[in-house]
């Protein structure tokens, strides 16, 4: 006897949605039986990592700047991974879509208002997008690996930063500390609820709804699903893959060189060695979570700001380690990439045939 | 024919080598294989016929050891046998040629043989083996090339040499001359005469008929997973054993009208040549070609041969380098991509259905967008996708066509081969484009759907089209194309009237084209080899 | 009354052998010292950015009287932060923005830095040292111009190779850098970085150099001559007191060696009069009589900061970003 | 020992542990599984290797067990992309995550613990030699592993009837299932060599490199490592070359600014990251090479009929 997985002759529906409830119940399940076998008491642990960021509004509000820049970034990749491209390099991206922002405030200290800010995200977007094209070009015209190359080029950007943030960018009346001069509140987008929600929530929002559109509605993203599916059949429909490559690469690295200004004129005010902690690399997390589903990406990233700020609390209060935190999002991966493979598939119990005579010639 | 083929028509007489006795397969619950009775003789050569999805590679997989039979027992020489897997079966004495090649293109011939044979660690003594086995059949095969620089004919022997070595008691073919010219058929044909004097039992799967009436001694056939018939197939007509696989009387093609000569042409191909797209193709040298309005035109010639280059040029999938080389309708077209061509009246229909002509995990309605997002159907409106319309499209579609399907909308890879065949032929008829080319168009299709689809073609070119068909089928070619060329290596050959030559006459320039590339790669080494895509 | 909750904010791992580890030792202290008039949290692996001013508010929302924010680049969010809630106390380390509940202390690491620099300048045969650092921060620079004028008042034409690996920890590169510096010549190492592993190639080479942070002596006990130990212990203690007795106070507080903040392991693989010279030296530091930039400090490009007799003052000091006279290298703008 | 001598040597240093983690990915990739948890595996060995070592106190001891730790990681990498036909680069990715996660659970008490370094080789005379002495025979013994390895997956792939069956699953897994051969298996097995393989180049960080546990202290080379099987054109000796190349390259960096060139730190430390890409191009371009040697069924999943 043994188990084999199926192929269904229709993908179920039911399962495309209960999957990722599957998998989050089966990692709260693992962490229940972790936190047991630590002797912590495993129901306080899940409250204060689960519950606790969703009894208060300060912690709510926190959720969610976090969960901005991560769901930005999430969705441009989305794009990408629906058409078979693996940038994973969005951390990259971000940098760069930071740096070419915070120039304006930099260079230009005293301009000031709503035309500046809209430079600055303008000139964000177009920082990402331009060093997404990068690993595109490669790709295009040399077939260059694009996993590896952007990985590769995440590095060069952050070294790039680190550069320009303790070298010609530093603040010249700061005693030295390698960060630009401080952002003045002209520089940088406006508050629009609570203490510490800026504007950048409403780019996120218009992404989802924006994106959802495009995949499910338009040509493009008929395009992209049938150029990421096979792309033979695509350019036999006549759409080129290369500029397929080129557009769903600008678009996310737009989205990420959003996220990056988007850091920069709000939580953190001035432009630092680095304005990421790894937003990048979380957003390809969520990007799977979320089932490359815009509105799947919203909730995932939502989950996983949620793990964040759980994480934090954990540590506060009965010092569970940072890694923690890491170990949960890889395994809930891991499930939600499991349990979906019963959207095509299901499991099946196989008897041998009883007969059992020898194979003898 | 030769006499010494006719003259050993009669099934032996001996005891049975293999029996399958009430062989049931079920896929999750859809039944494969029904209760099936099969008994094969030593020496005899057995045909397994019926339609597309009849059950004919599922029951010769059981017997191979690739799959399991949910019920049922197999018997070898009288004894119950378990075959849990292939390596079992070639150890009982079993080799086995599949429908879709079981080749490694990475690999040279030797390793490729080599891995079906476990006891030949030696790979030095095997490649002499390999020669001289080959040599001795008939068979020329090189073993140190790779797989991937031969063409379909010889990678067909690679498969057969394969099982030779197995020195085995009973071969199973699946589809074997689906590829083959007329002339390297009969190599084949004399290649089993020669293993079933030696006793050797060979079950042999084709959808060919007339090949089955002249080289088996006895048949099965199969419909819906159940064995309704077994006969002499030599004492049945091409017609009747069509029949009793399809359960009714099979639709005769009716061509009657000739397209008048005179009609203007509309697809006009001249001096086009274009250079390899990748080590493994084959260059277009100079190809030049006129179709008419109403007329079928036929392009027959070995797989691997620039057919699928040729089609990638003319649907614009690869552009030529000047305008003027492709003419549709009187414009210059060759600089214009694929949709350009399309808006122009044009439509194509490519020879690999999944991942080509359709992508399999989209619906039928969404694959319908695929083809005819420009070409004035209202699907698209400033870009917003109208999913009502594709519906309906998708629906017309299926229904005149018969095409059958388990759902409203299914994904098209849930579709059997022949009916997603149908649904994409008809995709492009529906539109009445003014030039269809159409490759393959009914490779492994069974015959009802086969002459579904023909006929259909033969419609559309009466009603003022032209039709290009690219066929390696020269029953396919003879049944509807009005004149007949030849591509062999990248080159055309003029088209002639088909009526003014005899079959042996196509093949035999097939064939002789065919021997000079061999003879003209051997001299090479490797390099201009033809081959088929690699999926 | 309520116990007092004291807290703290790592950059790093709170075990991290290094930097955060350091600081850790010293909430370890408190604990001990205070026993249950105290209650104290950590938040480890605070990235710099956003993410550190939601750990430190955190910290502030659930109670804790006092928050000390250990990295210096935690100093704006610290800043925000203590605006925000005017009844806890903030400490930064390392940073210059002050505010009625937001306190800074620091370090006079290069006391230490300047012994080094001297032992260096006698036990080298090459006369040449390697230098492992981070960032070309004040406080990293200050390091390198000390060392340099303690090896400098032994042996005037000593030198040092700089190699920065952008980076406060990285076991494996900081080892690279040890080997390409003992390639080039050089036969003592020395680093502002926090790992072991340049003190771990020294002793596979049998080549000698310093701790950081910790007494390192436990990884390479025959390489190690010494280790400037961060011991922020006492500096806590004191601190936390006051917030218990209401004598709590915003300063701007950097000790030395005499305050006991920073330490000198034990001197060992050392001749008996190097000992004694760093023993001397260390006395001198700690009774006020050596001041290690003291006049005449010349920049690299010849230019006089103080004359002989005066001294670098503190805030030249906390913004310091030029080289002194004899070293080769070119300070990263 | 001279400074030519001493350059060379920390190369091979440099470029062994990138060595061991590329050799598995590559014969994991011949079978036609691509496994971007390179990384992750990497530090779960790193950790294991510390941990056994620190237990026991004998570092053939953590080498074991970092082969058995990287086993695992991949065993889990192969049962959900192979079994559950999950997307490879997305469980990669978690895998990566994951591995770094739990590598720090794990070594939680065993940071700031000084290692046991492997011991040297030290053949008297030969070790002596000028220039090629340390070079060739007195490395550490993991050193002569990674060659050995890398000589072994070459004479396995392409002079075994193992590697013959496992060439031919990553080539057409159809085909190979048709034949008989268990694609599953094979896949698994290759992904589980390739565990093993990371996992000894995270032991040799964390018990050569630096004799010491710390989180994250695999350092992106997971990452390199990969790019690598495809600098190398999934050929091992071209393996060995790219990754002393690389080596190479982030070693000398380290040199330049020792000299004192004046060229900003950070872009030297670019260099290694930028020649990487550049060589991928350089690879890239030539798409016979690659059409040859590249897995045809790389990052394809496969579900056998039943
Ligand atoms: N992966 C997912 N995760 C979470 N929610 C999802 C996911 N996919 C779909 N949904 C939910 O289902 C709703 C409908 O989604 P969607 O538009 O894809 O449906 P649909 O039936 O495919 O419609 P259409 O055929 O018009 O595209 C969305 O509003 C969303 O909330
Ligand atoms: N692995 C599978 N899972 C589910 N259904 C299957 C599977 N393999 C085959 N089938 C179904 O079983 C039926 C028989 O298929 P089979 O391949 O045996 O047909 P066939 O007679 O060889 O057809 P053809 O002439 O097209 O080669 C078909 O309807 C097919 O769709
Ligand atoms: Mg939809
Ligand atoms: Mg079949």
């Amino acid at each position: 006897m043994r188990i084999v997985l199926e192929k269904r002759l229709t993908p179920s529906r039911s399962m495309q949605y209960l999957s990722p409830v599957v998998a989050i119940l089966l990692s709260l399940a693992t962490f229940f039986v972790i936190f047991l076998l630590a002797g912590i008491d495993p129901m306080r642990a899940l409250y204060i990592y689960f519950v606790e960021p969703l009894t208060a509004l300060w912690s709510i509000e926190d959720l969610l700047v976090k969960a901005v820049p991560i769901i930005l970034i999430a969705i441009g990749l989305s794009f990408c991974y629906q058409s078979a491209v693996w940038n994973i390099g969005a951390e990259g991206q971000l940098a760069a879509g930071a740096l070419a922002g915070a120039a304006i405030p930099i260079l230009f200290p005293t301009l000031q208002g709503p035309a500046v800010i809209t430079a600055m995200i303008l000139m964000g977007i177009a920082g990402g997008m331009a060093y997404a094209a990068i690993p595109a070009i490669l790709k295009i015209r040399f077939n260059a690996n694009e996993t590896l190359t952007t990985l590769m080029l995440v590095y060069v950007a952050n070294l790039f930063l680190d550069y320009m943030a303790r070298g010609p960018w530093r603040d010249p009346a700061g005693f030295n500390f390698p960060n630009s001069r401080p952002f003045d509140e002209g520089q940088m987008l406006p508050v629009i609820a609570g203490e510490s929600i800026r504007l950048s929530i409403i780019f996120m929002l218009v992404a989802v709804v924006v994106a959802w559109f495009m995949t499910t509605k338009t040509m493009t993203g008929f395009k992209i699903r049938v150029l990421g599916q096979s792309p033979r059949a695509g350019s036999f429909g006549g759409f080129s893959r290369n500029k397929m490559v080129m557009l769903t690469f600008l678009i996310s690295g737009g989205l990420a060189g959003l996220a990056g200004i988007c850091e920069v004129m709000g939580p953190i005010g001035l432009l630092r060695t680095s304005v990421s902690p790894g937003y990048g690399f979380t957003a390809i997390i969520v990007a799977f979570l979320g089932r490359l589903h815009p509105f799947g990406i919203l909730i995932a990233g939502l989950l996983l700001a949620l793990s964040y700020m759980g994480g934090e609390g954990a540590q506060v209060a009965i010092g569970l380690s940072d890694q923690t935190t890491q170990v949960f999002q890889g395994m809930l991966l891991f499930y939600v990439l499991a349990c979906d493979s019963f959207i095509y598939y299901r499991l099946r119990i196989v008897r041998q045939p009883a007969l059992d005579a020898a194979t003898v010639r | 024919m030769e006499p010494a083929i006719a003259a050993r028509r009669t099934r032996p007489q001996s005891g049975a080598l293999v029996e399958a006795i009430g062989i049931t397969k079920l896929f999750g619950s859809f039944k494969a294989n029904d209760a099936i009775d099969l008994t094969i003789r030593p020496g005899e050569i057995h045909a397994l016929l019926g339609e597309n999805g009849a059950g004919k590679s599922t029951l010769v997989k059981i017997l191979y050891g690739s799959l399991q039979p949910t019920e049922g027992e197999i018997r070898w020489k009288g004894q119950p046998v378990r075959i849990p897997s292939p390596s079992a079966a070639r150890k009982l004495g079993i080799g086995m040629v599949f429908q879709h090649f079981s080749l490694f293109d990475a690999l040279t011939v030797t390793e490729n043989i080599a891995l079906a044979l476990a006891d030949r660690t030696n790979l030095a003594a095997l490649s002499r083996e390999i020669e001289q086995v080959s040599r001795e059949f008939g068979l020329p095969l090189n073993p140190a090339s790779r797989v991937v620089d031969l063409s379909v004919g010889e990678r067909q022997r690679v498969e057969i040499v394969r099982c030779l070595l197995q020195d085995p008691e009973l071969l199973i073919m699946d589809e074997p001359t689906s590829v083959l010219t007329p002339q390297e058929a009969d190599d084949l044909f004399e290649t089993l005469d020669r293993l079933t004097a030696r006793g050797c039992a060979v079950l042999y799967i084709s959808h060919r008929l007339e090949e089955v009436k002249q080289i088996c001694h006895h048949a099965t056939i199969l419909r819906l997973g159940k064995v309704v018939a077994e006969c002499d197939p030599q004492q049945e007509t091409a017609a009747q054993l069509a029949s009793l696989m399809v359960g009714a009387d099979v639709h005769v093609l009716s061509a009657d009208t000739p397209p008048p000569s005179t009609m203007r042409t509309r697809l006009k191909v001249q001096g086009l040549s274009m250079p390899e797209p990748h080590p493994f193709a084959v260059a277009l040298k100079d190809i030049s070609l006129d179709v008419r309005a109403g007329e079928i035109v036929g392009i027959a010639g070995i797989a691997g041969n620039g057919q699928g280059e040729l089609f990638d040029a003319l649907s614009g999938e690869r552009l030529a380098a000047q305008e003027d080389v492709i003419i549709i309708d009187g414009k210059p077209a060759g600089r214009l991509g694929v949709t350009r061509r399309r808006r122009m009246g044009a439509a194509f229909v490519p020879e690999e259905r999944n991942g080509h002509g359709a992508v399999p995990r989209l619906r039928l309605s969404d694959n319908v967008l695929l083809t005819r997002h420009s070409t004035g159907d209202q699907l698209i409106r400033i870009g917003v996708i109208d999913f009502a319309s594709m519906r309906t499209l998708a629906e017309r579609i299926g229904r005149s066509f018969d095409v059958r399907k388990s759902a409203v909308d299914p994904e098209a890879g849930s579709l059997s081969g022949g009916n997603l065949q149908k649904f994409i032929v008809g995709r492009e008829i529906d539109r009445q484009p003014s030039v269809l080319v159409v490759s393959q168009p009914t490779w492994g299709v069974d015959a009802g759907a086969a002459a579904v689809i023909r006929q259909s073609l033969i419609d559309l070119a009466r009603s003022g089209s032209a039709v290009l068909v690219i066929s390696q089928d020269l029953d396919e070619i003879f049944e509807i194309a009005d004149r007949v060329a030849v591509i062999s290596r990248g080159h055309l050959t003029e088209p002639v009237p088909t009526r003014s030559l005899t079959r042996e006459e196509i093949g035999l320039m097939m064939a002789g084209l065919g021997e000079g590339k061999k003879k003209g790669r051997a001299a090479m080494g490797q390099g201009e080899a033809a081959h088929a895509h690699r999926p | 009354a309520d116990k007092l909750k004291a807290c703290w904010v790592y950059v790093g791992p709170h075990n991290d052998g290094g930097y955060s580890e350091g600081h850790d030792r010293g909430r370890l202290m408190v604990e001990k010292e205070l026993g249950d008039k105290v209650e104290t949290s950590f938040v480890e692996n605070v990235p710099e950015g956003p993410d550190a001013e939601r750990a430190i508010e955190r910290l502030a929302r659930s109670g804790c009287g006092i928050i000390f924010s250990t990295s210096f680049g935690f100093m704006d969010p610290t800043v925000k932060v203590a605006a925000k809630f005017p009844d806890v106390k903030f400490e930064h380390a390392t940073g210059y923005k002050t505010a009625p509940n937001l306190a800074t202390y620091n370090s006079r690491f290069y006391e230490g830095r300047y012994i080094l620099g001297q032992i260096a300048a006698k036990m080298s045969k090459s006369g040449t040292a390697g230098y492992i650092v981070s960032f070309p921060i004040p406080e990293v620079v200050m390091g390198i111009d000390a060392f340099m004028l303690g090896a400098q008042s032994i042996n005037p034409d000593f030198k040092i190779k700089i190699v920065w690996v952008n980076s406060w920890f990285d076991p494996a590169k900081e080892a690279d850098a040890a080997k390409a510096l003992f390639d080039q010549g050089a036969d003592i190492i020395t680093q502002h970085t926090d790992s072991p592993a340049p003190l771990q190639v020294a002793q596979e080479r049998g080549l000698h150099g310093f701790g950081q942070a910790h007494d390192m002596i436990s990884f390479a006990p025959k390489a190690q001559y010494t280790a400037i130990v961060d011991t922020w212990g006492p500096y806590y203690v004191k601190r936390v007191n006051a917030v218990l007795d209401g004598t709590w106070k915003s300063e701007q507080t950097w000790d030395g060696l005499k305050d006991g903040i920073l330490e000198m392991a034990p001197y060992t693989n050392l001749p008996d009069d190097v000992v004694a010279m760093a023993k001397k030296t260390q006395a001198d530091i700690e009774s006020g009589a050596l001041h290690p930039f003291k006049g005449p400090v010349i920049k690299q490009d010849g230019t006089e900061v103080v004359p002989a007799g005066g001294v670098v003052d503190d805030k030249t000091l906390l913004g310091l970003n030029w080289y002194v006279k004899g070293i080769d290298d070119k300070l990263p703008q | 020992m001279t400074m030519m001598e001493g350059i060379l040597l920390t190369i091979v240093t440099a470029a062994t542990p990138l060595l061991f983690a590329a050799i598995g990915e590559l014969v994991a990739e011949r079978a036609g599984v691509l496994n971007l948890g390179v990384e992750g595996m990497m530090a779960i060995g790193a950790v294991c290797g510390f941990a056994a070592t620190a237990v026991t106190g004998m570092p053939i001891v953590g080498v074991l067990v970092a082969m058995i730790g990287g086993m695992l990681a991949a065993g889990l990498f192969g049962i959900v992309a192979l079994f559950f036909v999950a997307n490879q680069n997305a469980t990669g990715v978690a895998l990566t995550l994951f591995g770094l996660g739990l590598s720090g659970l794990i070594g939680d008490r065993f940071v700031g613990m000084p290692g046991i370094p492997v011991p040297r080789v030290d053949i008297p005379g030969l070790s002596d030699l000028p220039i090629v002495g340390r070079l060739v025979f007195g490395q550490d013994p993991l050193v002569y592993l990674a060659v050995v390895l890398a000589i072994g997956t070459w004479w396995f792939l392409f002079r075994t009837r193992g590697g013959l069956v496992l060439r031919a699953v990553g080539d057409n897994h159809g085909s190979a299932h048709a034949l008989g051969f268990s694609v599953i298996r094979t896949r698994f097995l290759a992904v589980l060599f390739g565990g093993l393989c990371a996992g000894l180049g995270g032991a040799y960080l964390s018990l050569v490199y630096t004799p010491q546990w710390t989180p994250m202290m695999t350092g992106g080379r997971g990452w390199i490592a990969l790019a690598l099987v495809v600098f190398a054109s999934w050929l091992p000796g071209r393996l060995v070359i790219g990754a002393l190349l690389f080596g190479g390259v982030s070693i000398l960096q380290l040199h330049a600014q020792a000299i004192g060139i004046g060229i900003p730190s950070q872009f030297l430390s670019m260099l290694p990251y930028i020649v990487t890409v550049i060589a991928l191009v350089i690879i890239s371009r030539n798409r016979t090479l690659l059409s040859v040697n590249t897995p045809a069924c790389l990052g394809r999943a496969f579900v056998p009929d039943s």
